[in-house]
């Protein structure tokens, strides 16, 4: 019943203007850009088992954007989205997460999702908008979802998913059973509204989360220097009272380790942390995107100098947990793989017109089952012009 | 059986739920300790715990987002926004988010679980931002339910409805009446249908149709065109969407005569939507064209509240307007 | 006189607004040195300065905020929300502030310079969020002014009107034609009223109404109508706020019969208001009910676009359907 | 054409956590709670002019709220917002700027407004939503604006006025008049998004704005431990590279100073500055709150003795710039005029109802004229019914 509030009671009687740059937080990195360990570096306990199935994750994200990218181009995709150069970012920190652990992405987190178990069949048959497609082909390619394997649907508007990954969290905490949330955004959707609604609600209901700032220095076409004065994301946790760690995003090892640590103080100790992952974003923003207006060659050239994968197979092969040729000869099974499945995806049919009014409520209340009825029959009037449905309407 | 005005009768249906259901929790702007500016969520907190009902910080669009992401949870959370005319800093999460929220993931994920309570309306001069009737604005919103209620008894049944409903609703609440309101209300558990229209009043010559604080307005001017021989059919909303067009058009059909009554500003108000949709299925029983008494087309003033608004004496008005066409 | 698509119309608007008083100012999310992620602000920044063309945050109800803010002032600030879909994290500040800012204040101060540029509707393979049209949502909001041009001569003339008309204006451009619609359009200032729709085509059996990218349905389904023998007369709306009464009306005491074909979802999209207005203006003359041919009440769906649209073939059917009432 | 960020590339290989504490920010005061001068600090320059006339102002406010509130509770206002406690806050910034810079106010800033010399006869106009009104009546009570003072129209929405302030301060810059915006808000405001919108483009676009920030420990009912977690709002100006100010809001020489040195930032080096002022709320929200509900009697108690008008009294008592006498004179001619200007106000009739449709654009469109004869039809037909306008309705 009453107010006390822990501000500081420290008078000074001289004034003092608090600098911006009052907060600079250092990046926590272990693997050298050379794929060698820093000098006192403690790796994390990783076993190989662990290790190879995060490098293969991120071989298969690889090839996968690669792939997709091109079959975009070759239009029989609408769109595509690639993570070229931040899979470390994700993979690394959803293999720190307990598989119970809800992820809420933004959308340049498919390695997440891979690593999570979603198989070449449902990334294509998402990506073709097709049947099969959990999401029943309503979205655009990329906005992925799974409930079976506790990954939140995308949703394009940026920012809305980080104060429900602070509700999510809430809720998790109450069920006690010791899980957590882990939320990725962009540096550039940080500037949304929803992200000073979701952290500080998040600080002063003490919930489970982990704000994971994908910082690639990009929002479309906007640098990071036009996105924000400061020393970038992570000095904001402290504006909340919350706590913050900023790692290279493209050591996968530092963000394994920091993820984790987040984890344990998220779960243990109930308190939201901040993790800013610096990287870059390596292809345009999407097949929408031509970089080459907004920045220079130089830059993306010494950007690929840093790119993740390159230093984690170095040091597996260095480790002697895999070798060239077999880290060669795993490209060349996803490759495989995902020609395979992309074949298949093109051929499986459209939903269904009677999706169309599904899911809007959990039944289809008595307009919507006029307005489906009104379509079936204009369909039936003129099949031709509704080619990807008609088979299906009797 | 109790009196209670329409506060307690919500703060009777939270109760409720709450011990009904360990996942309902009720959170938003001073709802805690304190109990609602309203004192809606009054002895809440104390009987259920900070957990379970408590503040959040003062941001509409988080308390959403918030909302949204227990809902997904699992949870049945009901937000309270202070005042419906501060629920546009929510209008991204609500719109873009809540109502699209089962669809767009093919149904892997839903916020079904979630109410927003909010009040609404004018008359108690609260000017600009504490008197709007925001309902129009979420109305073309596929996804998402909006109830209003008119009484005590129908704001506990339709607000325990609306928060087991497996589907996300936006719960409006008069609050001119919140104290003015009286009536006979059950203390145990019961529910009203959502999306059903409720016939208040049978009658022949015209459909007078409203909803939520305005159908009082609207009993006020039946009442005056009573006396001059008309027998008037009133029509009480209860949902705006979706809405309950086959009651309605029944109606009208009898009568021939409808008169929409509304607080809001006229252009593109709900009573738009009945109209074109009741001119539509009633063309040929219609002996008159659907009349809207309705707000100004202006924000809402205080000094000039009374000439602003539709009341019975506009109401009654746009009978006679209907039956001398 | 020159070839433009609409995107050059658009800019060639900004170019002579920006050219013409320095108090215009462009900002927005990639607007800057980009050129906007459609390219409609390609070369202003290069032209007259990052000061005066450049990058916000990503944080829509900042641009909007900013905007107010800079308008108060006394700029012509023109802000652009890189997709109608993002525009309603910037609801409040728009339907709270930007349309209530003169009225609050008795004019002691006023927005009217500011205006809201932002691409809207389907048919790019956009699927929910690349794809709305949120104009209705807007339509309830006494004090702002909507626009949505058809074609590039109408979009540099009306946006040329928006940015100097002393109201705030949201002006909606129909992104589906940013590269496909082409015309003539003269390379100086020129402007086009507001408030004032335009017959595109003048007939009697039928008037058929739309705006913006729908227009074009409309011309192709008059088309077909035609073939049949029907002569309809195509409205354009122009402006959706404040709309041409007096125009539509006219026209349907004329035809006796109205047809409505619009993007949004059915249910409270603006033809609800156009139907529920004349419906009441022009009882006696109506021959049918008010028709509406508008996309369904769900989300906008991807891979059931075609389906989910109001295409020319329905918009053909419920003109059929108006004549054979 | 690059992105030159200066996010720091420190790189650390041990992992660390930021604390939620990372930043703690002292409390400028100068003058003790007695009104005695803190040892080593040096006072603003203020001549006994200035001095005479912020406590005159101080000593208006102050009676001015009380007045009104007891107005309310007599039936004669709907309304009224008292900033007890409160006044050294916006009387000493506001004393800090020049006339001509804007002023954007929460509501509970009259100071600030008196300070620019809103008349008495203007403040009842308001209060009484007359036809002299400046705001023509349609607004609450405590809504005020003045064009002719700088002074923008208040507006409930909270927060909103944060980033209109960023975007009138650009304009400011443009015409580079040296003018610069200041702008207040509660630290309950201070959790909308609008905050972290507008505190981020000013950041971002190197605008000469203050942020204001009343930290009075209450939003309503909730204290300000459920609002946030960390040190305040001071420390948040950090995560934006933005330079922050904590003072004793209840010290109306360190806000003066504290606001002058802002100032100068902001408009000599375009840099926004966030100022936060320490103070308590010590009457209910508002007439329509009662605060024993949520905080005790004891808290208000201690509050008590820390409150501003008293120290900054016995400062110039002391001084011999006022005497005993002359101050009890000079509340007794406040106490007059307000009582005098509230009784002309009552009497003043409402707006004309021709105000009631314009302004809401430049001119009123046709509809709204269809709507306003319409209006005047019925009021002729029910005159009775609409007291307030229908004599002036023919
Ligand atoms: C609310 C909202 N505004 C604008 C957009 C358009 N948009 C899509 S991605 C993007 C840039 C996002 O940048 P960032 O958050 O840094 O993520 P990145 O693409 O770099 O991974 C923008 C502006 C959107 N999707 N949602
Ligand atoms: C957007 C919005 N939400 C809620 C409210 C209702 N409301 C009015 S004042 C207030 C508390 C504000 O607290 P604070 O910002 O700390 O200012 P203080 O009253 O303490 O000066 C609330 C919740 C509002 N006016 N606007
Ligand atoms: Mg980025
Ligand atoms: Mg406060």
């Amino acid at each position: 019943m009453a107010n006390k509030a822990a501000t500081t009671n420290n008078i000074v009687t001289q004034l003092e203007v608090i600098p911006g740059d009052a907060i600079k937080i250092p990046t926590f990195q272990l693997l050298k850009e050379d794929g060698t360990v820093n000098k006192g570096a403690k790796l994390p306990e990783i076993d190989k088992e662990l290790a190879l199935k995060m490098f293969s994750t991120m071989q298969f994200i690889r090839l996968l954007d690669e792939r997709m990218f091109a079959a975009q181009r070759q239009g029989r995709i609408s769109f595509y989205l690639s993570s070229l150069g931040e899979e470390a970012a994700s993979i690394g920190s959803a293999a720190a997460l307990k598989f119970e652990d809800m992820i809420m992405g933004q959308y340049r987190e498919q390695g997440a999702l891979a690593y999570r178990g979603f198989t070449v069949e449902q990334f294509m048959d998402q990506l073709f908008s097709n049947e099969k497609d959990l999401g029943k082909g309503r979205q655009m390619p990329v906005h992925y979802g799974c409930a079976a394997l506790n990954f939140m649907t995308i949703s394009s508007p940026l920012g809305t998913q980080i104060p429900q990954a602070t509700g999510y969290a809430y809720g998790q905490k109450q069920d006690g059973k010791g899980e957590c949330t882990l939320v990725y955004f962009g540096e550039g959707a940080a500037s949304e509204g929803d992200f000073h609604a979701g952290l500080n609600m998040a600080a002063v209901s003490k919930v489970p989360v982990i704000f994971f700032c994908r910082n690639n220095r990009y929002a479309i076409s906007t640098p990071s220097t036009e996105q924000f004065a400061g020393d970038g994301i992570a000095p904001r946790a402290a504006g909340y009272g919350m706590k913050a760690i900023r790692v290279d995003g493209n050591d996968i090892f530092a963000v394994y380790a920091a993820t984790k640590e987040a984890r344990r103080i998220a779960v243990e100790e109930n308190e939201p942390v901040l993790i800013e992952a610096m990287s870059y974003r390596m292809a345009g923003h999407s097949t929408s995107d031509d970089p080459t207006g907004y920045r220079t060659k130089e830059e993306e050239e010494e950007w690929r100098g840093k790119e993740p994968m390159i230093r984690f197979r170095n040091w597996l092969i260095k480790k002697g947990w895999i070798t060239e040729e077999e880290a060669d000869a795993q490209m060349a099974e996803h490759k495989k793989a995902v020609l395979a499945e992309l074949k298949k995806a093109e051929q499986v049919p459209a939903p269904h017109v009677d999706e169309i009014i599904e899911d809007v409520y959990d039944t289809p209340p008595e307009h919507l089952k006029k307005q489906l009825e009104a379509l079936k029959e204009h369909i039936r009037k003129y099949p031709e012009a509704y080619p990807a449905t008609s088979k299906g309407v009797k | 059986m109790a009196k209670m005005n329409l506060l307690q009768a919500i703060n009777s249906a939270l109760d409720v739920a709450m011990a009904k259901n360990n996942k309902v929790c009720i959170f938003g702007e001073d709802v805690g300790h304190f109990g609602g500016v309203f004192r809606a969520t009054s002895g809440l907190q104390e009987k259920y715990g900070r957990d379970r009902c408590f503040n959040t910080p003062l941001v509409e669009q988080g308390i959403a987002g918030f909302a949204n992401g227990l809902a997904a949870q699992g949870g049945f959370p009901i937000a309270e926004i202070q005042f419906g005319d501060y629920i546009f800093p929510a209008f991204d999460q609500i719109v873009n988010e809540t109502a699209k929220f089962r669809y767009r993931s093919g149904n892997e994920f839903n916020v079904g679980g979630l109410t927003i309570r909010t009040p609404y309306g004018g008359g108690i001069h609260g000017g600009h931002y504490h008197s709007q009737s925001p309902e129009a604005y979420f109305a073309h919103t596929p996804g998402l339910k909006i109830v209003v209620p008119r009484n005590p008894y129908q704001a506990k049944g339709l607000l325990l409805s609306s928060i087991f409903d497996p589907n996300p609703v936006l719960f409006m609440e008069p609050k001119r009446l919140y104290r003015a309101a009286v009536g006979d209300v059950p203390e145990e558990e019961y529910t009203l249908p959502l999306g059903k229209a409720e016939v208040v009043k049978e009658g022949t010559d015209v459909t007078v149709l409203g909803w939520g604080a305005q159908v009082e307005v609207i009993e006020k001017a039946v009442e005056m065109a009573e006396k001059d021989g008309v027998s008037a059919e009133i029509i009480d909303l209860r949902s705006i969407l979706p809405w309950d067009v086959e009651t309605v058009a029944k109606s009208v059909m009898k009568t021939g005569r409808l008169v929409i009554s509304q607080e809001a500003p006229h252009t593109m108000a709900f009573g738009s939507e009945v109209a074109a949709t009741i001119q539509d299925q009633c063309f040929l029983y219609l002996e008159a064209p659907i009349m809207r008494a309705s707000g100004l087309d202006t924000p809402y003033p205080l000094a000039h509240e009374k000439e602003y608004f539709s009341d019975h004496l506009k109401t009654y008005e746009a009978i006679k307007r209907s039956l001398n066409y």
